[in-house]
């Protein structure tokens, strides 16, 4: 991953502060940093967002599929993740650079959707063993500054708000198959009911203390963080620790509540915002590169 | 101290068009990284796909079984057995660990009774009937290495193979007759050196088929 | 490995000929070196000599499923291999940017121009269409690939033959080539690439470029165009800027004029192998080796001579030592597992202890509830069986 | 077309036979003994059976089972880092590549590594990386800080079940109940350091809380276990004075 | 289990030997092989027998890569590549027996720290392609002008239904074959360098192929020095 290095003295610099709960950028311990969002950025997805926290920006876009339900669940639909990071990014993903980290990331998302409140899968389900929609979720970062696990859960919660699934008319034809009618009104789509879509909460050991949202110095000066998926009911889908170093249990318990405190307090007014950005329809004026 | 695990696995596939009445049996050998520090983790490479290949050979030509026997309706469905080989130790003549491997979980299958459904073409699987398949012979390689064309070793360890000159697996089944006689290059041999090469080869196979079936039937009584 | 560079003297010299509008060979500036175009043993293989660059095509066919979208149209795949036999330039592995340039051209070529009918591909709507599958090979490097490649492909193609097939409700059966003659491909038209060689910005242009020009050259511009002078395809690489007339007028009209020379050579080869085949006689490769060259030489039918292969083969096994008929018992100290043989003692370390007991009956469960069984074999070396030969016949 | 040259193939789709039962497959009993007949809701591992220096090839080794799950694991090393870059001059670097074989789960796995293995070695690799002495490479040896110790749960409503099987695992209860989810932790005893933690699921988290002090004392549970097998593969490796 | 050869055994094999004699199958296809004929590589050569034929090209000794380096002897890679597709396990198979073969009768040792590559192409496969192989790759050798210990050839034996000895067999022959033999006799002693078997077969007619092997060797090699002797000929 892109990393910096920091010197001994910043990083005693960083650790004092932090213990003195003051960031170098004047944040608090639990403080996010500036967060924008933007929804329906590609056009030719089915459900865009990009998001920006501090520099680093991530985009995803989800494309909807008819598939064939996996064997073992035949009444479910499923999600398809697929993290890209671009050599655009850090020259370090140059090539292959990037796959292992992609890996990582997409692995861990899996693991975030892998319970049945995420998102009802069952609705995507057109018919059991034989069709059901496949959300093909690729996450692409723009630019790396520390935090991505936060921006891109965000960020495909944002998407996934957006989304806009094709409404399906199952018919029986004369001889007992079934023939399955996409609506031709592109405004007549089903969307997704993303109230408990988890967002990832990453929580950076640094000195005793630990910090939220991370920059890549502050991450230079941890020996391991915790991640964790917190859905707006505060229950947690997923935790992962990362990094070299090990935590010690206490802190472990210390920093699970502080994850579910922040992750809670964070769906709020996304939600809130993304209703808000839907709410201005077409006329909302597009800003950002991509509009 | 040559370790080889070998695991068997059965799946249901359509046969091909050209042979509707054969199944498909798919041997591969692992040679992993975890069995020797001279292994890579990736792709096989061509130690891996050669014995893949020398394995497949072996179980084609000495019949161990017959692809007519994985039949379950011709044309429609068909037994896979994939024979995956796995070494977890690699301390030379893996070929020979392979081979015996291989025939240990052949004899030691049980398959489940499948049928196919007329209504709905779809096969039907009880898992409590179950046979074990049909071994119509029990091929057991011996290994040889050659030092300077004079001097044969049996059955090389890994420092042996890594100083010889040449190397010979000689495949044999119970009936004497042979099934391989595998030398890929390296210096010559005289047949009358290959002779007795042989010789070592068929009782080796009598030697190793006594073991495998008391092993075999010490499994059985112990259930 | 590496390809040998080219020195400065001889850039120098190959750019002072073009300037006098000299070449290596003593062509003219829109020559073609010599083609020859030659045809292997099954239907669908075509070796192509263009001066010493030498390809070979092979086209093969296989039922498959279509394309969702297109139900009722066969494919056409193209595989153009860089063996490093042509090149010591060109590696095995990893697709290089030249093959992938070369396969983009020659997919262009053929399958974007829609020389070959793919519906009379369809055999079962929807289920079972033919797949046609391009192989080239190139066997030597001497420049200009590419229109080696594309008069080799087309050359294969039109030459081709698939089996016949009968449908039957559900079933499809495939004839051999016995039991009913296999048919050609209809092919629509043929686009043949040619290749020309811009040199000192475009002021100097060479058609059918030879390795050691195509070293020093500028930029390529290569037409592929059929003998009713459509354009086909058209591709300009290196960083050369062109004018409009120059495409347009100048390098059409040369082109228009080679296609229609090669598309008769090839209609010529054709009809010389269709012949040559209703005759009856010999075809392919193995006739076409020349025979009046000195690094040539053929040797006819020759019998082996049999006498004494008897004896000396009983003599061998009578002579052999007669394998000991004892054979150790094996033991088996816990059920599941075997031993035989002597000499070292493996790590597994089994007689230590009886904990391996359980272990082995957890084992056993495991037999029974699942289809998958694994024995563990754990072979001890025979490695007392060290012996040795003293040399028995000379 | 990607296929694999490099093994021998088989036919392009085969399904494994467990998708025709005529019977459908057990369920788990949500309540009451476990199939084995551990309790729920209780610190109770499995007997695992450990041994080390199996693999006469590797500098050390390790095998393990713990019902029915069996695991082989090599070390090997040092040797001389590929990518010089990446690699700070003044510590060792650890690599770990974990993979199942094919036929160790009911569905048959493929060779080719897929993002499960991918995901264990990651994880493995982190749980293990702060038990090393890295820095202290290359010397004899690869000294450690701690063992490193490890323990699953499975939470299902309001009981959970310690070190669960493969069917306890992957069988999905049908009570669509609020707190479900795995969770492993991996431990260094001695330091009282957790090295390696991951969950999925949707559990709360108090829950998750107590689930981490569960692993832990079935991490504590294991480790006498452990500490014996190193103990014997030591006294073997070299005997005390009065034996040779 | 008695005596592993017995008195029947014998008097069978020597029975059928009969047959073999006066049969007709025991033949060679025409050969024929063309060296020099590709400019780029250091050595070329294509090999026919009957119908099928083998286009062999090798390289070296040239600059190799650091990861294949051996420090006392060329590195010898062999790329077979196939009419149709990419290499798979089979042609990784019979790149091994013809590498090894190959390494065998080089001189390796004399071009240290040095790469050799040979490619072998099918251009057709009408049987005995195995033999074919080595053969082409042994001209294309001689041809690159390294130094070799001893000449090698390959001979291609299939026992039929009947179990008469077929030598060089055509791909119709070889798919009605029970067994089929390649070995890779040498030129010094006429000794088995490389062997590969399918289907299975007694004893006896394992030697009984060997023999054979050896004996159609002879012409191969009287080939080998003809064709070398033509080639120079004008040099003389």
């Amino acid at each position: 991953m892109a990393t910096v290095q920091v010197s001994e003295a910043e990083k005693v610099y960083i650790l004092h502060g932090i213990r003195d709960d003051l960031r170098v950028d004047g944040r608090g311990c639990e403080d996010y940093r500036h967060m924008e969002i933007e929804t329906d950025v590609v056009s030719n997805t089915d459900g865009s967002s990009k998001v920006t926290l501090g520099h680093t920006v991530v985009l995803v876009g989800i494309k909807t599929e008819i598939g064939k339900p996996r064997p073992m669940v035949p009444d479910e639909g499923y999600l398809d993740f697929f993290v890209d990071c671009s050599a655009n990014a850090t020259p370090e993903f140059e090539g292959r650079g990037g796959e292992e980290l992609g890996t990582e990331l997409s692995n861990t998302l899996y693991r975030a959707f892998n319970n049945k409140h995420s998102l009802d899968l069952k609705s995507l389900c057109i018919s059991p063993g034989e069709h059901c929609w496949v959300l093909y979720v690729d996450v692409l970062l723009l630019q790396c500054d520390g935090n991505l696990y936060d921006a891109i859960s965000i960020a495909i919660k944002a998407a996934l708000f957006n989304t806009k699934i094709p409404r399906v008319h199952i018919s029986a034809d004369d001889e007992g198959g079934r023939e399955i009618e996409l609506s031709d009104d592109p405004y007549d789509c089903v969307r997704l009911n993303v109230e408990n879509v988890p967002c990832i909460v990453t929580l950076c050991k640094v000195g005793h203390r630990h910090v939220v949202d991370a920059t890549l110095q502050e991450k230079a000066c941890s020996v391991a963080s915790l991640i964790m998926s917190v859905t707006h009911r505060g229950t947690v889908t997923c935790t992962r620790k990362v990094g070299g170093g090990s935590l010690d249990p206490e802190s472990i318990f210390e920093m699970t509540e502080a994850g579910k405190r922040v992750g809670k307090a964070l769906h709020a007014p996304l939600m809130k915002l993304l209703q808000q950005e839907e709410s201005l329809g077409r006329k909302k004026q597009k800003v950002g590169f991509l509009s | 101290n040559t370790t080889v695990i070998c695991g068997i696995k059965a799946e249901l596939a359509n046969p091909t068009v050209e042979a509707p009445g054969k199944g498909y049996i798919v041997p591969n050998v692992d040679l992993p990284p975890l069995c020797s520090s001279r292994f890579r983790p990736g792709p096989p490479g061509e130690q891996a796909q050669a014995a893949s290949q020398f394995i497949a050979d072996v179980i084609e030509s000495s019949e161990v079984i017959q692809a007519e026997d994985l039949c379950i309706e011709r044309g429609k469905l068909c037994w896979v057995l994939y024979c995956d080989l796995m070494c977890l130790d690699y301390d030379g003549n893996v070929l020979d660990a392979c081979v015996i491997a291989l025939l240990a979980a052949l004899k030691n299958t049980q398959l489940p009774e499948v049928t196919v459904n007329t209504e709905t073409c779809t096969p039907v699987v009880n898992l409590e009937k179950r046979h074990g398949l049909n071994i119509h012979k029990h091929p057991v390689g011996a290994s040889f290495c050659v030092f300077d064309d004079s001097i044969l070793l049996v059955d090389p360890t890994a420092e042996e193979e890594s100083l010889l000159t040449s190397q010979l697996t000689v495949v044999t089944d119970e009936a004497a007759r042979l099934c391989a006689v595998h030398k890929p290059g390296g210096t010559s041999l005289s047949g009358e050196k290959l002779q007795e090469c042989i010789s070592r080869a068929t009782v080796r196979q009598k030697e190793i088929q006594k073991l495998i079936d008391k092993v075999i039937h010490s499994v059985k009584t112990s259930q | 490995m590496k390809d040998t560079p080219l020195s400065n003297c001889e850039r120098d010299f190959l750019l002072k000929a073009i300037e006098e509008k000299k070449r290596l060979d003593g062509r003219q500036t829109y020559d073609y070196r010599k083609m020859k175009i030659k045809f292997g043993t099954d239907y669908g293989c075509c070796f192509v000599d263009l001066g010493k660059t030498r390809v070979m095509a092979q086209v093969s066919c296989e039922l498959v499923a279509p394309k969702e979208n297109r139900p009722n149209e066969g494919l056409m795949f193209c595989n153009i291999e860089l063996s490093p036999m042509a090149s010591p330039a060109f590696e095995l592995g990893r697709p290089s940017e030249l093959s992938v340039k070369l396969n983009r051209q020659l997919e262009r070529c053929l399958r974007n121009s829609k020389c070959i009918d793919t519906e009379s591909l369809c055999v079962v709507s929807g289920e079972k269409v033919w797949q046609i599958r391009v192989d080239v090979h190139m066997l030597n490097h001497d420049g200009n690939l590419m229109d080696a490649i594309s008069i080799a492909a087309i050359t294969a193609l039109c030459h081709f033959r698939r089996p016949d097939v009968a449908v039957q409700g559900d079933d499809v059966t495939v004839f051999s080539p016995e039991e009913r003659d296999p048919i050609p491909l209809s092919i629509y038209h043929m686009p043949i690439s040619v290749s020309f060689a811009f040199f000192l910005q475009g002021t100097y242009l060479l058609v059918d470029p030879c390795e050691p020009e195509e070293r020093v050259m500028d930029g390529l511009l290569m037409i592929a165009m059929n003998k009713h002078r459509e354009i086909c395809s058209i591709q300009s690489s290196g960083g050369i800027m062109l004018l409009k007339d120059q495409v347009n007028h100048h390098d059409r009209k040369i082109a228009s004029v080679k296609v229609s020379e090669i598309t008769e050579l090839i209609t010529k080869a054709l009809e010389n192998d269709k012949a040559a085949r209703k005759a009856g006689g010999r075809c392919g490769f193995a006739e076409s080796v020349p025979q009046e060259r000195i690094t040539a030489l053929k040797k006819e039918e020759t019998s082996v001579e049999m006498t004494d292969v008897t004896d000396r083969a009983s003599e061998i096994v009578e002579k052999a030592e007669v394998p000991s008929q004892t054979v150790p018992s094996p033991v088996v100290p816990v059920p599941g597992v075997g031993q035989v043989g002597q000499g070292l003692q493996d790590t597994w370390g089994l007689e230590e202890e009886e904990e391996e007991e359980e272990d082995e009956e957890g084992g056993e469960e495991q037999e029974e509830k699942e289809i998958t069984m694994e024995v563990e074999q754990h072979e001890k070396d025979s490695r007392g069986g060290y012996f040795e030969f003293s040399p028995s016949i000379r | 077309m990607p296929v694999d040259t490099k093994r021998v193939r088989g036919p392009e789709v085969s399904q494994s036979p467990s998708l025709f039962l005529c019977k459908p497959a057990k369920t788990l009993p949500p309540d009451g003994l476990r199939a084995d007949g551990r309790q729920r809701d209780q610190v109770d591992v499995r007997p695992v059976f450990v041994r080390c220096g199996l693999v006469s090839q590797a500098k050390g080794s390790a095998y393990i089972e713990a019902g029915n799950t069996k695991l082989i694991c090599c070390v090997y090393g040092p040797r001389e880092t590929e990518r010089k870059d990446e690699t700070d001059m003044k510590c060792g670097r650890l690599t770990t590549d974990m993979r199942f074989t094919p036929f160790s789960c009911q569905e048959r796995g493929s060779w080719i590594q897929g993002s499960h293995d991918k995901d264990l070695s990651l994880m493995l690799h982190e749980s293990l990386q702060p038990a090393l002495c890295l820095h202290k490479y290359p010397h004899a040896g690869i000294e450690m800080y701690d063992l490193v110790l490890s323990c699953s749960i499975r939470q299902d409503g309001t009981s959970y079940v310690v070190d669960p099987s493969y069917m306890e695992e992957n069988s999905h209860s049908l009570v669509d109940s609020e707190n479900q989810g795995g969770l492993t932790v991996a431990y260094l005893p001695s330091l009282n350091q957790i090295s390696g933690l991951q969950s999925d699921g949707d559990m709360t988290e108090d829950t998750l809380t107590a689930g981490v002090r569960t692993c832990i004392e079935g991490c504590f549970k294991i480790y006498p276990v452990i500490q014996h097998a190193l103990a014997r593969a030591v006294r073997r490796a070299a005997p005390p004075p009065s034996e040779s | 289990m008695t005596s592993l050869i017995s008195d029947e055994q014998i008097l069978l094999f020597s029975g059928s030997m009969m047959e073999v004699c006066g049969s007709s199958k025991v033949t060679l296809r025409e050969f024929g092989c063309e060296q020099s004929l590709l400019s780029r590589p250091d050595g070329s050569a294509s090999f026919i027998q009957g119908e099928t034929s083998v286009l062999a090209a090798a390289y070296g000794p040239a600059e190799v890569k650091v990861s294949k380096e051996i420090y006392d002897r060329a590195t010898l890679e062999v790329l077979i590549q196939p009419k149709v597709g990419l290499p798979s396990v089979r042609e990784r198979s019979r790149e091994q027996y013809v590498r090894e073969t190959c390494e065998a009768s080089l001189l390796l040792s004399l071009h240290p720290r040095s790469s050799l590559t040979l490619i072998l192409q099918v251009l057709h496969d009408d049987g005995s392609l195995l033999s074919c192989f080595l053969n082409a790759a042994c001209m294309a050798l001689m041809d690159a002008g390294l130094p070799m210990s001893c000449l090698f050839c390959g001979v291609t034996c299939a026992i039929d239904t009947d179990g008469q000895i077929i030598t060089d067999p055509t791909a119709a022959q070889e798919k009605e074959s029970r067994a089929l033999m390649t070995f890779a006799i040498d030129s010094k002693e006429r000794r088995v360098m490389m062997s590969s078997t399918k289907g299975s077969f007694s004893v006896p007619e394992l030697q009984q192929c060997i023999a054979v092997s050896q004996k159609a060797s002879e012409k191969i090699f009287q080939f080998y020095r003809d064709s070398v002797r033509r080639r120079y000929s004008k040099n003389l």
